[in-house]
């Protein structure tokens, strides 16, 4: 790692410790937006990150922003932050411009269809998507909307939509954006390959999640390590008792696999557009969330589950995130599918390419 | 067989099919009323005092105690048949039923005779309801721990300390507080508790909630200051109160609520699957019935050798742990199968109900290997039962 | 359980220790015949129970059959009981004559086909079947084959055939059977509904490897028990460390578990058909041998795959039982086709049938 | 991430990646002139002379080791390339893996000049190979156990006792035993333990064999009866003998050689579903390759951390467990995927190579979560290591 990345990563980590306390967490749960945390990390440079000085953003690379995001997963921030770097990276690429300000993108994950109309003004946009991530936030949306001719994407206002509030089981705004005819005169938008863009919008996706995952889990095997440390029973520290003890090795098991997914996938991300990896990871990752949660919380006991502790800030955040952008049943679905068809003999090319 | 692994074939009579016929016209009904939604977990938090009042009216409530405290003399097996009924369908059971389950066994062994004259009969009817006394902040699975107190004054008890957990505390007319009546004995950390049954609307009496993790209000924390409790409503003997908090316990265990807890998930689960035929499909529910058929008639056999005056901990445990192993797979193995966010077309705002009973499962899944003995508590249990033999 | 039934059960238990030693299966899985074990149990009407006196059984139910063929599975006893079972209940119904030697039937799991031809002489029978249980050692060979017109079970000779042994990872004989026109004339043989047999025989398999494995699950649960009290690590008995607790309770769960739909299995099979009964147990006995083999072998340490040792005589027979007549995901397949045809409205109806 | 738990990403030099495909082209060529069958856990059991002997002439035995005693100077990551490629061929490589894996790096930490001089250069050949000498009946998990002990004799040591599990000590020409230089201090019972390297063609030795389950041979009790050893035989210093044992345990864990030996199987079983288009069979397929390349990558980061002569003890382990668990699911997933008794037709009397390769794996399986310290020892290390930090 790099000196620039480890500034970056002990500068986010300062600002997300700071902000992310339990209450602030809770009370975005509860409708609050966490402003302060954006802004703080908007001038800080950490919204535009990996794009180009040029067309004003911060530089830095896609391992720069991932990394942040990894942060941004185990304090569990209320923010659209892999969105927004979702939409500008996409912006960028597209020559449109690109925002310090939430974004947000539609329809996510496929749910939903966006239609681009012409009449005699020009174009409007029609459509409803469900599961949209923060869009009460958004300042901006990036849509990804279908003409009778082709694919577009535009940036709309949200104030020209209706967004109806919805949540994760994260308690993350995961809201329904109805576009009635949205005008489109004013709006940035460029013509695109409309499936490369799904695919990309997909892969970033799967990726996102992927690196937010590996943060939380860390999350949870810190707190498992302290409570299990700090909790007595019969007499003893809980991490003294072998059946315990059994279970954090577990637990420790699928953090550090998980992590090790991430890096490959986030490096690979760095050097060329490889989605293996990132369909590796959402795979692996999706099955560390799925084992090492319930052992956080059977470490925890009951308190782990209410809302005075902070473990189900992560593990709802988990539970969330290993659906978002395809479980891992259906990314290994994807993958097996290719295995099986490039055959046994180039299995082990595969595994060690 | 190892002995304390044997579990007897039970056969239902024609008399207890016709009773889970009646219980099932009855449910029909209530559902065709809107009396009720299906709920995952109904009988941790879901509440409703008129269906208590009922299932009480039908006799389904107290259904094993004598008749001359309002109870209706009917056998465990047939019990176990109402309640299974009523869980499968997420009824809203939670008002009546730790009174039900627990509160009523144990008075009816160490209670006194005013003590059941007196709240037997209004149990039974469904309008008196109990919440559970045992954890502390430091006595979880770990129930030496318990630091609460009563002082013996003239006349009765003054209670101070708090409980925990205790779900539905916040309906509930009374608890059956485990407490201390003398200091710890580091030496024998059982001795010197005692079980006072509280009216929690009395003064000192503090409720105050314990949100779940999605916000759910099921427990809370119960705080006792210098609360005044009179000597008729101590159960039991004075120093008896560990071996009767065990006993509680055990009722607590290998019930159909240890493995139906998301039952009304996989029934959704399987109508939401109904025009697919995908041979993972097939398996996948396919495996989860044959374990649940078989989970069900483990329970039943528990239930039935309870019928006849054995009490099978090492089996019931097990049972216990089976079961909510098998809660939590139904969630895990369901969103594999059908990720939710792909479920609702995006014309409908509401989420579907397959995806409203998935929320619950997944959320209340970390309690079901937690509540009633921890999962690593009863295997110790279990291994140790096993062994000696 | 009627007085009858605890009598045979204690008698077969007593022949089956004495007779099935470490030593003799040993021998068994390297070609001897345990003919001395087959004459007792024969001596002691054990062979032809479940059908009636009338037709030269020694009378008794399915549940008595079953029964003593659990006590066999628990003690690993290398005969082809099950095998011979199944193929006097199937000669008794259809009215052949039944046999006190060992029996075999095939094709196994419809693992071949037969054939019958007509030519002048006769009917001559024409196949290869292989994995066919204890061929080498069955006296007689009840056979389905099938003509143009019709369906046939004869009762033939093995010196008429050419058997190739072959074994399971249980070492147990599971010969491949060549049938090069053997002539019919001589042997007895009835004309029957082809596909009905093959259900029974199907269902018949897999009760009694359910049967077979829930004896076997006994046997590793003590086993394991017996082990682990005496066995000592660290200055005491293992089990006194938790982590071996936490998995002698799993090996418990699952043993108990497989007993009870065994039980249910059996029940069903005494009252009337009810294949339902027998898929659950199939399935859920698969799972117990699958989860629960393992862990006996963990507590075992590298003594119990040992030759030395008994343990894996039994885990060898779960693993291969398992399989035999259908895995746990073959028949869950079937039961959750069933099930969703029925639809979620008959789920729990199901479930408390 | 927890410090213990942080593994590096590797990238593979192109040098690197060459060095692989001479290995490919070398075991393709192999395979064509049908020298080996691809098998399950080779390493255990599968014993070529010839091919080790090739190996040797390759330069692909002791490959890390200096020069001067016969190595080839190349790096950790080298070594784990070439490894991982003939494991994943399931060549046969039994005969010299153990000296190659850790009697090699035990004497060049411990062993004396002459020792390194001696032996070094002839493992690294391929011509000699070594059998473990650890565990005895009263010790496996618990090493301090051990009861062989050696007396002081002039010139050397007079060696009595027996080591258990010996795997290829039929073969092997050496063994380097661990025993009890003085007598046992229940206070302290990790002291008086010394290595001594012991021939194994010498008087006083036997070799009995351990046949496992499926009558295989790999394992052996070599007994001692006043074997006489000379002092140059003694590896490290007396008394030191447990600390250089844990060290040698240490080389065991984390390699390739613990989440490959079902590779074979894998391999096969792909083959023979390859003309299936079973959603279910894309998913298994899809995560045992996802699990298998995080596991490699893991356990990449391990050999490149011992490069750079960081010792991940933690990190080891874990990769032990993780990679054993994966080994024997392979094994559980395909024989459900792929029931045996279905695959070959009736005409073909062999049994099929998934058949072979199945049965390998399901026999073998119990051993992967055992050897090499057992899981349960694992994963208390693991516990201890990362709550400690």
């Amino acid at each position: 790692m790099n000196e620039m990345r480890k500034m970056i990563i002990d500068s986010v980590t300062k600002i997300m410790k700071d902000f992310c306390s339990k209450e602030m967490i809770n009370e975005s749960e509860h409708g609050a937006w966490a402003g302060q945390l954006w802004k703080t990390l908007a001038e800080a440079g950490m919204i535009t990150v990996a794009v180009s000085e040029e067309v004003g953003g911060t530089g830095g690379d896609y391992g720069d922003a991932l990394s942040i995001l990894r942060i941004s997963g185990k304090y569990s921030a209320p923010i659209p932050l892999a969105e927004t770097y979702m939409a500008n990276w996409l912006l960028a690429e597209l020559g449109l411009p690109i925002y310090e300000q939430p974004l947000t993108i539609l329809p996510f994950e496929n749910n939903g269809t966006i239609e681009v109309r012409r009449n005699a003004n020009g174009m409007t946009i029609c459509g409803t998507a469900k599961n949209v991530p923060w869009a009460r936030y958004a300042e901006k949306l990036v849509v990804m909307g279908q003409s009778e001719q082709e694919f577009l994407v535009a940036v709309i206002d949200p104030d020209d939509c209706i967004i109806i509030p919805g949540k994760n089981l994260a308690g993350e705004a995961r809201d329904i954006v109805e576009l009635n005819g949205v005008e489109m005169q004013d709006c940035p938008y460029a013509a695109v390959d409309g499936e490369a863009v799904q695919n990309k919008l997909q892969s970033y996706g799967a990726l996102t999640r992927s690196v937010l995952m590996a943060g939380a889990l860390e999350r949870i095997l810190e707190l498992a390590l302290a409570y299990s440390n700090e909790r007595q029973q019969f007499g003893r520290s809980l991490n003294r008792f072998q059946a315990i003890q059994q279970q954090i090795a577990i637990l420790a098991g699928e953090v550090a696999a998980a992590g090790v997914a991430a890096d490959y996938a986030v490096e690979a991300f760095t050097d060329a557009v490889n989605p293996t990896e990132t369909i590796v990871a959402k795979i692996r990752i999706g099955q560390a969330a799925s084992i090492a949660a319930p052992i956080a919380h059977q470490i925890h006991g009951a308190i782990g589950f209410t809302d005075e502790h902070v473990l189900h800030q992560s593990t709802r955040r988990l539970w969330s995130w290993r659906d978002e952008f395809g479980t891992e049943s259906e990314w290994a679905e994807q993958l097996g599918k290719r295995l099986m068809n490039t055959g046994a003999g180039s299995l082990w090319s595969f595994i060690t390419l | 067989m190892h002995k304390l692994l044997e579990l007897p074939v039970v056969k239902l009579s024609e008399e207890t099919e016709k009773l889970r016929e009646e219980v099932r016209k009855f449910i029909s009904e209530e559902l065709n009323a809107d009396s009720f939604e299906p709920k995952c977990d109904s009988w941790l938090g879901e509440l409703s005092q008129e269906f208590s009042r009922k299932l009480g009216e039908r006799g389904w409530i107290g259904m094993t105690w004598p008749k001359k405290y309002g109870g209706h003399e009917r056998t465990a097996i047939e019990r176990f048949v109402v309640t299974e009924e009523l869980l499968a369908a997420g009824a809203p059971v939670a008002g009546h039923w730790i009174a039900d389950r627990q509160t009523g066994p144990l008075l009816l062994r160490y209670g006194t005779e005013e003590q059941r004259q007196f709240f037997l009969p209004k149990i039974a009817k469904g309008e008196c309801y109990f919440a559970i006394g045992l954890s502390e902040p430091n006595a979880g699975s770990d129930l030496a721990g318990v630091l609460t107190s009563a002082t013996k004054v003239e006349q009765g008890w003054i209670l101070n300390g708090s409980k925990l957990w205790s779900s539905g505390a916040h309906h509930a007319h009374y608890m059956i507080v485990l407490c201390r009546t003398s200091p710890q004995n580091p030496e024998n950390r059982h001795q010197g508790m005692s079980q006072l049954l509280v009216d929690l609307s009395a003064n000192g009496v503090t409720i105050r909630p314990i949100r779940l993790m999605n916000g759910e209000h099921h427990f809370n924390e119960v705080i006792f200051e210098d609360v005044f409790i009179s000597d008729d409503m101590l159960v039991g003997e004075v120093g008896n109160g560990w071996k009767q908090g065990m006993a509680e316990l055990a009722y607590e265990r290998s019930g159909p609520e240890r493995f139906l807890s998301t039952f009304p998930l996989l029934v959704e689960l399987v109508d939401i699957l109904q025009d697919h035929t995908d041979k993972r499909i097939h398996i996948e529910i396919g495996q989860l019935a044959a374990r649940l058929r078989t989970l069900r008639h483990m329970s039943l056999g528990v239930a039935s050798l309870l019928q006849r005056g054995v009490t099978p901990d090492i089996a019931a445990a097990l049972v216990k742990d089976l079961g909510t192993q098998f809660e939590r797979d139904v969630a895990e193995i369901a969103r594999l199968l059908v990720s939710p966010r792909l479920t609702a077309p995006s014309a409908v705002h509401a989420p579907t109900k397959y995806e409203k009973r998935l929320a619950e499962a997944l959320l209340h899944a970390p309690g079901f290997t937690l509540r009633g003995g921890t999962t690593e508590i009863l295997r110790g249990i279990v291994a140790k039962g096993v062994a000696a033999r």
